[in-house]
């Protein structure tokens, strides 16, 4: 019982922040047709800024905020620099071109910040909560965690639902032309969109750095998880986003107490097939309605 | 209101557009006619800056159109609605109207989206149902809703009977005609049905071949047998 | 038909062209060898430097500490090399990175070899990785001295890898004392493991059963890479397990610690010496915020192992040395445990070098360190168990408690051997000895 | 003019001749290069083969066919694997020659089989799944420790080079054959051969199938192609050719390890055939040269510049990282393409 409690709890955090990376490529799916390989290492860069921050005295909240805005930054420019001169054309060129980022992201921060372990402070207690004879092995920045993930999708639903903001990044996403028609700036709706993903992986970088190590390849794991997570919801779904992350996180944690750890990574695999068998466009696809 | 000089607009060195020049007056429809192919989507599309053109140029009162982005136009008062209606269907009916009004400087006001609803109470009927669920004609008078939602002076309309029952093509150049008499909108029309479209234009334009061939009265046009044999296919 | 002659001229030439630059980069020859004394005596020995080399995990995944060493490697060279060197001879190390993957292992092993012509390959680090290369470096008559692993196959066989030397204590001898210890001092407890999933893991596990195959009541493996090990814990956790036997890398003993943590989960912690670098693993522990972590000293009253002094026990006359190169030597950043296990292993290579005589040849060295007197002073603290029938490392090893970063010995050094050799007592006073007070090893050449 | 018709069909027909004239050709310069460079070059050489058949399988597949793969480095590790089993005993039950036509076979199934469950798969969702698999494999390898060596892996001991090939080399340069130039012979024969294949195969029927499915699905399935199957063909000769450069992997390296086979490897292959530029054999064979010689320059450039040892090794990912970005930005048709283009502009102007 403790230990499948134990198993579950964990699972479901590590699943919260598999959900917010998988959605932040979602959300750059949704508006460029991009699947960007370069998330993990953009949010473990930001993660590095929020250390850099803490280590110079400023508190641990001021880290998270500079990291976040970070993200933000990072994601227009690469946006406008980078992925720019590809939208819209071979979609191969345009996974090779992240690949291509990921791999010097990933090398400048060995250069830059060393590639040893470093520790990333946690503004929560570590300590799991007791009750009764029960160890509930949830911690107060596990809560955080899962808090901070649900806050950031609600304010995501609220931004794209409820504001004209979001109606016209939306707009964009679905029809270019047609937004651009209708006055919709659509080159800026793309760098928002990619300003707004970085972000939300930058999130999920720091979650899962607190109370952890990081060193430049941390989220390495992060960038397969994730992206399957993503492409078992279907990658043009957010709502599948979260319950393909919260799925695998889970799924994986079981695999990795009750069978063996060198065999997570082959489970994700298998998930992914069988899903992808019955639905080769993830799970909550809606094949009809639109074909890329 | 709007005017068309010498346009020129070549795709690699085919020229869709060779030199067309004509004026559409406000408060009247004057609808593009020509075959497959004869360079009307290509017109338009230029006009509203979606494509540079090689040469020449379109005004809206003094402004000129093709030095100006695509996003600027429904600022001008030029709404176009392009070929295959452009909804978008992942978007809710009043989702899609929303739209149409943000891009005025005062942002859409209910009073528009009730007016658009007045006009049109079907869409009332399903303002939250995805469009994606409309049916063609729904589609058309969704896109004709939106376009209204930013007042424009003149609307470009990219062959809004296609594929439509020739009841649905009636309801809606009616309900165009009233537009024009009663607000005095300016309307552009582009349409391969040529017997309908004189039927509600004041004016016609025919092209061939990114040529212009005539520009004359609707009711001109519709007389002249051999040019409707030659070019309008009735 | 031109268009295709003209492939073939671009194709003739592509491969030409890469010949010609495969070509020049194979200029230099090995007419360097001869035998003139206090001259060139073999390959990568020239009037002037000795020439070596070793394959580290600069980038990826392994990177992350490992990389430390050749730096603690290279600031003792200079060291020397500032004093003269060694028979006049400057040490010139050539650090070549493999991202710890065999293939990459392979590759630079032979650029080594076969470009950089080093004399003798010196602390090449990673079981799988320098598993591939072995057989090369011992077809090729290469020295392989002193492998950064613990895995028994560098000195079981010297037979079959003549040229192949070990260091630190095996993993096997390691997993016998801790072992031992637990059954004598701790019969009732009930034993649970937590094992890195490849040899360190494989061979500990060995020698712990020796002693308490009874007592273990848990076992639980985590993947190198996967840094969730939560699942695992719990495991250890369910089983009731009240003693943990830890064989793992130190980021896993800081992980392992956090888990712990979260799972309110206390069992007594015995790290194997690999994992429990009180430094790096306190340094890293000690941020957690809310004191959940004690700041002073996080892995206080941790079992441990120790074969060679750390950076934490300022006053070894042996870590005042490595301070002291370190100081003068080193790059930037800290003088860590890794630097000091460089340091300790580049100065095991000075004493074999000298060993070998002021002309040294690679048979010659390799004979050396055959021939190595036990009671030769050096840091570590049991005596080396090289002969001509074992290239096994370093005997033994204390186990000690953690206090304050510093371990406190609870044991005396014992020193054991693969198999069913038995744990005893060191006499050897190998732990007391002290480093000359030039730094430099006193060595006379063998033979 | 009419000449010029017949002549353009009499080339075509001959295009097997053409590539065997090609190969012979090859052949006699690889002698050359192996016989004239040391031990050292012929093992780089030798990482160039098998990175080159790995991306001319590759380029096969992206290139010509649409697909992207992430995961051809686990192919290459089911294929190395394979060799690997088999050369446990310094007396193998098969000649090299037949392991490594094991390991093709044992691949192309395995190839098959992931081909078949992939062939509904586009883009992005292909692209998920073979990286899945590439993160997937290396587990399986610890998982059985007993057959597989675990993190270990398993050591490759290299049969004895037979005599006659031994002196019909030295017939041929009067050089003594040694290991390492006995298995670049290895690599670079599999590589002409598989690279004769590839060629045929693209020009023939069936490569222009492929092209017809890469360049607009609808109008090839109009035309009577089977997608699905074109798919999966496509794939299977893509992964047969990872098979076989895992096998000359296995026998170069001489250990077949988890950690050789993570992620980087099929990153790897894909920055190959990227520079190259798609679609292109040559290519691939330019990108896998790349490479291989291009770390050492970089890491070489590093210590020039004073930086730690630490830093230098990272400029060789970064260089990797940044020459694949610029290709995509500013040669998206790769070094091969580029320079047929500049070719073709060059002939037209003149």
């Amino acid at each position: 019982m403790q230990q499948f409690l134990t198993t579950a709890l964990t699972g479901l955090t590590l699943g919260m922040v598999y959900a917010a990376f998988a959605l932040a490529l979602v959300l750059i799916w949704r508006s460029t047709r991009i699947v960007n390989f370069a998330q993990a290492p953009m949010a473990m860069i930001t993660t590095y800024v929020a250390l850099v921050v803490i280590d110079a005295g400023y508190s641990y909240w001021i880290g998270f905020a500079v990291a976040l805005v970070a993200g933000l930054v990072l994601g227009a420019v690469v946006e406008r620099v980078v992925v720019r001169p590809v939208e819209g054309k071979s979609e191969i060129n345009a996974v090779i071109l992240t690949l291509g980022l990921f791999i010097v992201i990933h090398a400048l921060a060995a250069v830059i910040f060393g590639s040893r372990y470093r520790s990333f402070p946690a503004p929560f207690g570590l300590r799991g909560f007791q009750v009764g004879d029960l160890n509930l092995a949830i911690t107060g920045f596990g809560i955080f965690t899962i808090v901070a993930v649900l806050v950031v999708m609600a304010l995501l639903v609220a931004l794209f639902r409820l504001t004209d903001l979001g109606l016209m990044m939306r707009a964009s996403a679905f029809n270019a032309e047609v937004a651009r028609l209708l006055g919709v700036k659509v080159g800026r709706m793309l760098t928002l969109g990619w300003a707004l993903a970085a972000l939300v992986g930058s999130l999920a970088g720091l979650l899962i750095a607190g109370g952890s190590l990081v060193h430049p390849s941390y989220m390495d794991s992060v960038v397969v998880y994730g992206f399957v997570a993503a492409v078992l919801g279907g990658l043009d779904s957010p709502a599948g986003a979260v319950v393909g992350g919260l799925l695998l996180g889970v799924s994986l944690s079981f695999v990795s107490g009750y069978v063996g750890s060198e065999l997570v990574a082959l489970a994700a695999l298998v998930i992914l097939m069988l899903v992808l068998l019955l639905r080769p466009g993830g799970l909550f696809s809606h094949a009809a309605e639109r074909r890329v | 209101m709007l005017q068309v000089q010498d346009l020129t607009t070549s795709y690699g060195p085919v020229k869709a557009l060779d030199g067309v020049s004509f004026e559409a007056p406000r408060g009247k429809i004057t609808a593009v006619l020509g075959a497959n192919g004869a360079g009307k989507t290509t017109l338009l599309r230029t006009v509203s800056g979606l494509i540079r053109p090689a040469r020449g140029a379109a005004y809206l009162e003094g402004a000129d159109l093709t030095r100006t982005p695509a996003e600027a136009m429904p600022g001008l008062g030029l709404s176009h609605v392009p070929e295959g209606r452009g909804v978008i269907t992942e978007l809710t009916v009043e989702e899609n109207l929303r739209l149409g009004g943000l891009a005025r400087a005062d942002r859409s006001r209910p009073a528009d989206l009730e007016r658009v609803y007045t006009l049109f109470p079907v869409l009332s009927d399903r303002r939250r149902a995805l469009a994606h669920v409309l049916s063609g004609g729904e589609r058309q008078m969704l896109v004709i809703g939106r376009a209204l939602m930013a007042t424009p002076k003149v609307l470009l309309l990219d062959e809004p009977s296609l594929g439509l029952a020739p009841r649905i093509v009636a309801q809606i150049f009616d309900l165009l005609r009233g537009l024009v008499e009663s607000d005095g909108l300016t309307v552009v029309l582009v349409e391969q049905n040529a017997r309908s479209a004189l039927s509600i234009a004041d004016f016609g334009v025919v092209l061939n071949l990114g040529r212009l061939i005539v520009h004359d009265d609707a009711a001109t046009l519709a007389a002249d047998e051999k040019l409707r044999h030659a070019y309008l296919g009735f | 038909m031109r268009r295709w002659t003209r492939k073939l001229t671009l194709v003739t030439g592509v491969v030409t062209a890469g010949a010609l630059v495969a070509a020049c980069g194979a200029g230099s020859s090995r007419e360097a060898s001869g035998g003139e004394a206090g001259g060139a005596s073999d390959v990568g020995i020239t009037e002037d430097t000795v020439t070596i080399g070793a394959h580290f995990p600069l980038t990826g995944v392994a990177a992350p500490g490992y990389s430390e060493i050749p730096t603690g490697m290279k600031a003792y060279f200079d060291y020397v090399n500032a004093q003269g060197g060694v028979d006049g001879r400057k040490i010139e190390f050539v650090v070549r990175d493999d991202g710890y993957n065999p293939t990459n292992t392979s590759q630079v092993t032979n650029e080594l070899v076969l470009k950089d012509e080093i004399f003798a390959m010196v602390g090449g680090l990673g079981t799988p990785t320098h598993a591939g290369v072995v057989d090369f470096l011992n077809s090729e008559k290469v020295p392989d001295l002193f492998v950064s692993s613990g895995s028994i196959q560098w000195g079981d066989e010297p037979d079959v890898k003549p040229y192949t030397f070990g260091w630190q204590p095996d993993y096997e001898s390691e997993g016998k004392i801790i072992g031992q210890y637990v059954a004598e001092n701790m019969p009732d407890a009930k034993v649970g493991l937590f094992l890195q999933d490849d040899d360190l893991g494989r061979d500990s596990e060995k020698g712990v059963r020796q002693f308490i195959d009874d007592q273990i009541v848990a076992v639980e493996r985590y993947t190198s890479g996967n840094t969730d090990v939560a699942p695992q814990i719990a495991g250890l956790q369910a089983k009731g397990a009240d003693l943990v036997l830890s064989f793992n890398t130190p980021s896993y003993t800081a992980l392992s610690q956090l888990v712990a943590m979260k799972l309110n989960y206390q069992p007594q912690w015995f790290y194997a010496n690999i994992g429990s670098d009180p430094t790096l693993v306190g340094s890293l522990l000690s941020k957690f915020s809310e004191g959940a972590v004690d700041g002073a000293s996080p892995l206080d009253g941790v079992l441990t192992t120790e074969y060679i002094a750390g950076v934490d026990s300022t006053e070894d006359p042996w870590v005042k040395l490595w301070q002291k190169v370190w100081d003068e030597h080193g790059e930037n950043g800290e003088l860590t445990n890794y630097r000091i296990y460089g340091m300790a292993k580049a100065y095991a290579f000075v004493q074999a070098l000298m060993a070998a005589g002021p002309d040294p040849t690679r048979d010659g060295i390799v004979e050396a360190v055959e021939q190595w007197d036990p009671a030769t002073p050096g840091p570590e603290l049991a005596p080396f168990r090289f002969t001509a029938d074992s290239h096994m490392g370093i005997a033994g090893m204390q186990v000690v408690e953690l206090k304050g970063g510093a371990g406190e010995p609870l044991t005396p050094v014992l020193t054991t051997d693969i198999g069913d050799a038995p744990i005893e007592e060191d006499t050897s006073g190998q732990a007391d000895d002290a480093p000359p007070a030039s730094g430099i090893p006193e060595v006379e050449p063998v033979g | 003019m009419p000449a010029l018709p017949a002549r353009l069909s009499r080339v075509s027909e001959s295009t097997l001749l053409r590539h065997l004239v090609l190969a012979l050709a090859g052949m006699v310069v690889i002698v050359l290069v192996l016989e004239s460079t040391s031990a050292f070059r012929n093992g780089q050489l030798t990482a160039m083969a098998y990175l080159g058949i790995a991306a001319g399988g590759l380029t096969v597949l992206t290139g010509l066919n649409g697909q992207l793969s992430l995961g051809h480095g686990a192919f290459m590790a089911i294929g190395a694997y394979t060799t690997a089993l088999f050369l446990q005993d310094t007396e193998p039950a098969l000649p090299v020659v037949g392991v490594l036509v094991v390991a093709t076979l044992v691949t192309l199934l395995v190839g098959a089989v992931v081909g078949v469950a992939a062939a509904r798969l586009h883009g992005p969702y292909l692209a998920g799944a073979t990286l899945a698999l590439a993160v997937a494999v290396p587990g399986i390898a610890v998982y059985f420790t007993d057959t597989l060596g675990g993190e270990q892996g398993l050591n490759v001991l290299l049969p004895e080079i037979p005599d006659w090939f031994a002196d019909a080399v030295f017939f041929l340069t009067a050089n003594d054959m040694t290991t390492t130039r006995y298995v670049a012979y290895i690599g670079w024969i599999a590589l002409v051969l598989t690279f004769v294949l590839l060629a045929n195969l693209s020009r023939s029927r069936v490569g222009r199938t492929w092209r017809a499915v890469r360049d607009d699905e609808v109008a090839a399935e109009i035309a009577g192609i089977n997608l699905a199957r074109a798919r999966v063909l496509a794939f299977v000769v893509s992964t047969a050719c990872a098979g076989l450069a895992g096998g000359v992997m296995a026998l170069a390296v001489r250990i077949t390890a988890p950690s050789g086979f993570m992620l980087t490897l099929s990153l790897t292959l894909l920055t190959a055939v990227v520079l190259g530029g798609l679609g292109s054999l040559l290519g691939a064979l330019i990108g896998a040269a790349l490479l291989t010689f291009l770390p050492q320059v970089a890491t070489g450039f590093g210590a020039d510049l004073g930086l730690s040892d630490v830093q230098s090794a990272e400029l060789a990912p970064l260089a990797y990282g940044l020459v694949m970005m610029l290709v995509i930005l500013l040669a998206p048709a790769g070094i091969v393409g580029s320079v047929r283009g500049w070719w073709a502009r060059r002939g037209t102007s003149a």
